[in-house]
């Protein structure tokens, strides 16, 4: 291990270990952190980082090993007590509370009073000035659940920056931010840094790491595989070292499939939206065909894809499938017509903690087939089976809970039971979130093949790069409108940046 | 006299109460008295309640059937501010609120268990007698007090000994079920000479319990409980009850009289008019009595 | 599901053998069991014959606990019932008194889940209008006295047997068949499962929960009519004033005591109707102790933090072969 | 603004209802029955206040009925049997209460148990103490329990606000601000919203769980002493099924029941919301017992719906935010 600089540790953790129920999720594990790093936390989804970060601070109990923050070892046995001694953490899920208000999350805890009454004014005036160094102008009375995840994991993040400790631990924070934000949250990191704050930076996005991270440690099914300066590891090293074998890095280059204009669309919207929600639009999709969706935080994506999907249901405009109109009043009868949505926010809208992987995947296809064709048990442990080893869900336990999967094997499961239902329209929202580079890789490719077997694929994503490395087409939205589209060769991340910040939209028209 | 009186009622967790808010209806229709029943649903908090509200309302008298036997001062008080007058009936209040109200219509609940224990001690004369009791809801007066008047007649009697002692809720279904475990425990039932119900309705249950255990309820096992309701009568024909004190439904006549003689000549009736505690055995034609009964609302 | 059983059910068949060896220590007689009339006798059946309620009961609760929900209801559900096919007994034909029961449940079944689903009313306040309002609709019916009839073709539910097996746990164990059969043999148990671990995600998934809301407090009332209706054969009378008084808790006890959660997901018919069982041998035991019945809150408070003790998450956590499929259940 | 819907609706519904019974009864319309209203639910009130509490941070309280009942037997038996004076009594019988509500809490959080169980538990507990402490009720005719009922500020048209309403009040105006302007208020409404989240908030969920279980015990406790002077007496049977009224005040007051939402003025007009139906049906005073229940179901359903569909049509004007991100 190079220790070139002579201080001593802030953070040392050693021979850390860890088991659940059989699976052994940390094995003898070092890290050191030291004061004034950036430190990137690496390894692919299911490789221990966040049961790492969750033992160092005490919301899991460690079967062996020690954890020190200067020098002097600690054991917390709560987050309050991590906290206490100097490390704020903001875990790779959002908790937080929906139910209070912006300022109230931020907070929580130790909010100021005076005589034991808390003072909200002075309370909602800080969390102004606490949420403007992030670049967020947003009512903080109001309750956090009206915000979307991406503002609420800023939030949390602010939340965790303010509690000014000596160890910030950021587990996936930009996970659900685009570019923008990633910049103003990397501002702040450097200057907390510049402080002498040590910071641990968990991501899958390797651009970012090389970025803003001062030294790596990468895991590998909860072993250390070492710890690097980031100037002295090339990125293709670094992903060898994650996954263990090469990766060819055949995967962002493609041909954007100029669409012979005369062939059908499989589904077209015209006229379609909601009041108060997205503003009318047309949008014709086609089999063989991706197309992206790209936007700002709020923009409308996510309300777009709820719209075509039948979540929420359209006051404007007509749809058809096939020339032939439909209603789409639910899910049932997306889901009916060959819809499939995979949502953003896995674990309210996605998962069922409780059920199993194997339940999970069949889910959807069970719910089209209705309760009285029930999925035997063999072809239920065969299509999962089949899942679990195309998409890499690990561990490949058809029978574990889902919720104590990683996020990223989460993830992978949604998309498993939506491609078990063998869908005509595939409606993704933000389907690489959380996914490690090697499964990414995966996924992109999967996403080709099924758009070569006649497919209709509509993506939202965050990563412009990820956009144009499949779509065929961007529609680009700003205010809860569409306001541009473009396509074949026209898309490009500078394309989607312009239309994104072209001026003549009315800058701040947000429904109320 | 055209009276409006408020009539507090328990609730109607019996036949035997249901039947007593039948037979007041009828009383006071008969003397021309419109009664306003309130019913608690078995809380005392719902009585205070409803007497406040006959005070607000201004009845002409209050009749209050009492849950509980403490706890009236304060709001008797009120109703005696109100200069509204209060009977009781059916069960008596703690004494320290005698001069709250204008009489007491009851029966003696442990005067009841006495005549209870007192005609078994006198059925089994000197030979040896295991008895079990199927006890009311734990905590209601009228449980303890009917226990109470049972183990005083009994004292006495070395030779009858009470053996087992469980509550059956004053419901069948809970006296079929206790008997049923007395009958295991006691060896089959063979050992037990007599038993002994707080109310009628849980004998029932216990006949049938000692039936489906092929015991003979009335000849091989002796039965006394309280209250005679018509059920029993029916089952003191078939043979297979021996003895229920009566607990007369008809607790509001004798009250209605006394609040009109007093409204209308002022006339001050004594503190207690008690109500007799009848024994009702297989001697007393059971089939008529239980005719007489059937329609009573039991 | 049948394979799960054995692993997930440890503590609660632990549990019941315990509570009937302390059945036996205080009863020697316990386990003495003849044959009389037809049918078998002794304690250890009285435990199954005086559980059948209950257990009925639990089949129901357990569909409704899973999808997030709680039913108040069952007990006034089972007075009405209980009082519709007894005052029709006498008068009418079997099959009508029983339709009309089972129909009445039915009915009180839908009007909760009309409620919960379509109205979004919260289970608790929306089952507790017709606990409420049940009693007194079955007191209505009976106007206050207990009913009684002679049919014998109704009273088998209380006195008859199959096999020398009483009718009430026939019952049970037909029902509970049935009912296993419908969740299990088809895609509901995971669609109900699903709907109560994740409505949101459920939904979205193409499940259709109000359905599932809908079909579970329906079922419900199914079972709490046939709970009805063995109470009211057991006492050949329907006693509106106290059938089925208080059993909801006890139904729900039992539920809980089954392993499932109150909020909502993994359920476990067989389990439940052994919570209702465990229930009842503490309720026999406590009778045949010949405790003074002032005893009997205390020993079953006791009893059931014990049960539940040893299903405690926290404690069930020392065990590494349990640890997992746990410590979800409760956030 | 949105989240005090329910208990504007609530309120609205509430005077509606009343001006509906005083049309009917004209007699309704006085400051006695208006007091009434509040002296007669007094007890019913205070322990509302320590369930909304429980409810707020996502759990409920089954035992409250019992503890009550405890409690006035243990007074009766403390002041009448023992002869100690009222107010050391109720001393005692506060901490024996808060005692078994922090016993409760604990189970609930170091063992991971649910709570309705937990309660339920302590439910049979409480209700069995009672039984063995004694099982025939006790009447207390110590000097306190003589004036306290009857001190009350007279007021025209046969009003009267007695002690215990008075009591009821304070304990509603500081409940409230317990649970609104404190920080211990803003962890129970975090608990209700997501107990991990919570814990990973570094807030010390088991502290507050102990205390919410602590306070609603402590409240039901004063209740009892409440109900004790209501009715100068001790009671193992006392307040049987309050548990279940205690929830519906909170549950139609607005608070929902899966935690981390609700007001404590909504669980105020919620009780009195209870007691306007049983008023209404005494005032009425032609119903069969059975009658009765069946009305108490009726109008419960009738608030109920009328509620429901009102936050449902203003709710569905309302729309989720959009979160601005403004450049930097
Ligand atoms: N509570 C738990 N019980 C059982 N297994 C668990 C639990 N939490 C995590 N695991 C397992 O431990 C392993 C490590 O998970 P962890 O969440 O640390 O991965 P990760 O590196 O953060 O992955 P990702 O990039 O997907 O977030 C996984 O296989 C996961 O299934
Ligand atoms: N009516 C609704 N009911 C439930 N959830 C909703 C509703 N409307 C929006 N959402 C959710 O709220 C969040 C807010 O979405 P937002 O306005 O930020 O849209 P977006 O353009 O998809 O932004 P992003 O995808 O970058 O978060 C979304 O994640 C969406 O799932
Ligand atoms: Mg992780
Ligand atoms: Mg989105």
């Amino acid at each position: 291990m190079p220790t070139t600089l002579p201080e001593r540790p802030l953070l040392e953790v050693r021979g850390l270990t860890k088991s659940f129920a059989g699976l052994r999720a940390l094995d003898g594990v070092d890290f050191t952190l030291r004061a004034g790093e950036i430190h990137a936390l690496l390894g692919e989804n299911g490789a221990g980082k966040s049961t790492l970060i969750k033992v160092v601070t005490g919301v899991l109990s460690r079967d062996a090993g020690t954890v020190a923050l200067d020098g002097r070892a600690i054991a917390p046995r709560t987050a309050g007590q991590a906290a206490e001694a100097g490390i704020a953490t903001v875990y790779q899920e959002v908790n937080l509370l929906p139910n209070l208000s912006v300022a109230q999350n931020l907070f929580l805890g130790r909010e100021p009073t005076r005589f034991g009454i808390v003072r909200g004014g002075a309370m909602r005036r800080r969390a102004r000035e606490i949420l403007k160094d992030f670049g967020l102008a947003i009512d903080v009375a109001a309750p956090l659940g009206e915000y979307s995840v991406a503002v609420q994991h800023i939030i949390a993040i602010a939340r965790a920056v303010d509690l000014s400790a000596r160890v910030l631990i950021l587990d996936e924070p930009t996970a659900s931010l685009d570019a923008h934000e990633v910049e103003v949250l990397f501002a702040v990191m450097r200057r907390l840094a510049s402080r002498g704050i040590g910071i641990v930076f968990v991501t899958h996005f390797l651009d970012q790491v090389y970025t803003i991270c001062d030294r790596i440690t990468v895991l590998r099914n909860g072993r250390l595989v070492g710890e690097r300066e980031t100037a002295s590891l090339p990125r293709l090293d670094l992903v060898t070292m994650m996954l263990g074998r090469e990766l060819s890095e055949a995967t962002h280059e493609r041909s954007h499939a100029a669409l012979d204009g005369g062939s059908a669309a499989y589904a077209s919207f015209t006229g379609f939206g909601k009041a108060a929600y997205v503003a009318p639009f047309d949008l014709a999709l086609h089999r063989g065909e991706v197309v992206g969706l790209a936007g700002l935080l709020g923009s409308g994506r996510t309300e777009t894809a709820r719209l075509l999907f039948g979540a929420e249901r359209a006051d404007h405009g007509s749809a058809s499938v096939n020339g032939r109109p439909v209603r789409l009043g639910s899910p049932r009868d997306a889901i009916r017509l060959g819809f499939g949505y995979c949502p953003e926010e896995r674990k309210t809208d996605g998962i069922v903690a409780e059920l199993t992987v194997r339940e999970n995947i069949v889910l959807a296809l069970q719910a089209r087939r209705g309760f009285l064709r029930p999925l035997s048990r063999r072809r239920q442990d065969e299509i999962a089976g089949r899942f679990i080893r195309l998409l890499d869900i690990r561990p490949a336990d058809p029978e574990r809970p889902i919720g104590l999967l990683s996020g990223g094997n989460q993830q992978k499961a949604l998309l498993a039971r939506w491609l078990a239902t063998e869908p005509e329209l595939l409606i993704l929202d933000e389907p690489t979130r959380g996914i490690d580079v090697g499964a990414h890789a995966e996924i992109i490719r999967l996403i080709r093949q099924l758009c070569a077997d006649g497919l209709a694929l509509l993506v939202v994503s965050s990563e412009l790069d990820e956009i144009v490395a499949y779509a065929d087409r961007v529609v680009v939205l700003r205010d809860r409108a569409h306001v541009a589209t473009l396509e074949g060769e026209a898309v490009s991340e500078t394309a989607i940046l312009s239309a994104i910040a072209a001026t003549d939209a009315v800058a701040g028209r947000h429904a109320a | 006299a055209d009276l409006t009186v408020g009539f507090s009622q328990i609730g109607s967790e019996s036949g035997w109460r249901a039947a007593e808010t039948t037979v007041s209806k009828a009383e006071a229709k008969k003397r021309n008295v419109t009664l306003k029943i309130a019913d608690a649903q078995q809380k005392q908090e719902n009585q205070i309640k409803a007497i406040r509200s006959f005070i607000a309302q201004g009845v002409d008298a209050i009749f209050l059937a009492p849950v509980v036997a403490t706890g009236w001062d304060s709001v008797l008080k009120e109703a005696k501010e109100a200069k509204i007058p209060v009977v009781l009936l059916d069960r008596d209040i703690d004494p320290s609120g005698k001069d709250l109200y204008l009489t007491a219509v009851t029966s003696d609940s442990v005067h009841e268990g006495k005549v209870a224990g007192d005609w078994l001690a006198k059925q089994v004369g000197g030979k040896p007698c295991n008895v079990v009791e199927l006890q009311g809801t734990v905590g209601a007066s009228v449980a303890t007090n009917r226990k109470k008047g049972f183990d005083t007649a009994i004292a006495s009697h070395p030779n009858i000994k009470l053996v087992r002692s469980q509550t059956g809720d004053f419901t069948r279904s809970k006296g079929k079920e206790v008997m049923e475990s007395f009958i295991k425990a006691e060896g089959g039932g063979s050992s037990i000479c007599a038993v002994y119900a707080h109310n009628d309705d849980m004998m029932i249950g216990a006949i049938q319990a000692m039936k489906e255990a092929g015991l003979k309820p009335g000849k091989d096992v002796l039965t006394v409980s309280i209250d005679a309701v018509p059920d029993i009568f029916k089952a003191m024909a078939a043979g297979e009850a021996n003895a229920t004190v009566e607990l007369t439904p008809n607790m509001a006549g004798p009250a209605l009289d006394a609040i009109i003689d007093y409204k209308a000549n002022n006339k001050t009736p004594p503190k207690w008019i008690q109500t007799d505690s009848k024994l009702f055995t297989a001697a007393d034609e059971p089939m008529k009595v239980y005719e007489s009964k059937k329609d009573l609302g039991y | 599901m049948a394979l799960r059983l054995p692993r997930a059910g440890t503590p609660q068949i632990l549990a019941f053998l315990a509570i009937l060896a302390v059945n036996w220590v205080v009863s020697p007689q316990f386990f003495d069991t003849r044959f009389q009339d037809g049918r078998l006798f002794g304690s250890l059946v009285d435990v199954f014959n005086r559980g059948a309620p209950v257990a009925l009961l639990s089949i129901g609760m357990a569909l409704v606990i899973a999808t997030r929900g709680i039913d108040l209801s069952v007990g006034a559900v089972m007075a009405i019932c209980g009082a519709v096919a007894a005052s029709l007994a006498d008068s009418h034909p079997l099959p009508v008194a029983l339709g009309a029961a089972l129909g009445a449940g039915l009915l009180c079944g839908l009007w909760n889940g009309l409620l919960v689903a379509v109205l979004g009313i919260q289970p608790i306040v929306a089952t507790l209008i017709l606990m409420v309002a049940g009693r007194g609709i079955a007191q209505l019916i009976t106007e206050g006295r207990i009913v009684t009839f002679s049919d014998p073709g109704l009273a088998w539910f209380g006195g008859g047997s199959v096999l020398g097996v009483p009718a009430a746990v026939a019952v049970v164990f037909g029902m509970l068949l049935l009912t296993v059969a419908l969740v299990r043999g088809t895609a509901l148990g995971l669609m109900i499962e699903a709907t109560g671990g994740n409505a949101r995600a459920s939904a979205l998934a193409g499940v259709g929960t109000r359905a599932m809301t809908l079909a579970v407090y329906i079922w419900c009332g199914l079972c709490a009519s046939l709970a009805g209706i063995v109470a009211a054969a057991d006492i050949r009378g329907a006693d509106a004033n106290n059938a089925g008084l208080w059993l909801e808790l006890d139904a729900v006890l039992a539920v809980v005591i089954g392993g499932a959660s109150l909020f909502g997901g993994r359920f476990s018919l067989g389990l439940a109707v052994l919570g209702a069982l465990i229930i009842q041998a503490m309720n026999t035991g406590i009778l045949l102790s010949g405790f003074p019945p002032e005893f009997n809150l205390i020993v079953k408070a006791v009893v059931v933090l014990a049960v539940l003790l040893v299903q405690s998450p926290a404690l069930v956590g020392i065990l590494p072969s349990r640890q997992w499929g746990r410590s979800w259940r409760r956030r | 603004m949105n989240r005090l819907l329910p208990v504007l609706v609530t309120t609205a519904v509430f005077l509606i209802g009343f001006a509906l019974c005083c049309l009917q009864f004209p007699n309704f319309l006085s400051t006695r029955v208006v007091f009434n209203l509040l002296t007669d639910n007094a007890f019913l009130g205070i322990v509302a206040v320590g369930m909304t509490f429980v409810i707020i941070s996502g759990g409920i309280d089954l035992s409250v009925g019992s503890v009550i009942g405890f409690t006035t037997v243990f007074l009766a038996l403390a002041i009448q049997r023992a002869g100690l004076p009222p107010l050391v009594a109720f001393a005692l019988v506060l901490v024996v209460c808060a005692a078994f509500g922090a016993a409760m809490g604990a189970v609930i959080h170091h063992l991971e148990m649910p709570p309705f169980i937990v309660t339920l538990a302590g439910m049979f507990l409480a209700r069995g103490a009672s039984f063995l402490l004694s099982t025939e009720s006790i009447p207390i005719d110590a000097a306190l329990y003589t004036d306290l009922p009857d001190a009350a500020i007279r007021l025209p048209g046969g009003g009267r606000l007695t002690v215990i309403a008075m009591i009821m009040l304070a304990v509603f105006v500081a409940g409230g601000l317990l649970l609104h302007v404190t920080r211990f208020g803003a962890t129970v409404y975090a608990l209700g919203g997501n107990r991990t989240a919570t814990a990973l908030m570094g807030v010390r969920v088991g502290r507050t769980t102990i205390l919410i279980y602590t306070l609603s015990s402590l409240l039901a406790g004063l209740s009892g002493i409440v109900f004790s002077l209501y009715t100068s007496s001790g009671n193992s049977l006392a307040a049987t099924g309050v548990e279940l009224d205690t929830i519906a005040a909170v549950v139609i007051g607005g608070t929902l029941l899966t935690g981390g939402q609700g007001f404590m003025f909504g669980t105020f007009i919620g009780v009195l919301i209870q007691g306007l139906i049983a008023t209404y049906i005494t005032f009425d005073g032609t119903l069969s017992s059975w009658w009765t229940k069946i009305a108490t179901g009726v109008l419960l359903f009738a608030f109920i719906a009328f509620q429901q569909s009102m936050v449902g049509l203003a709710g569905r004007r309302s729309r989720r935010r959009a979160a601005g991100v403004a450049p930097a």
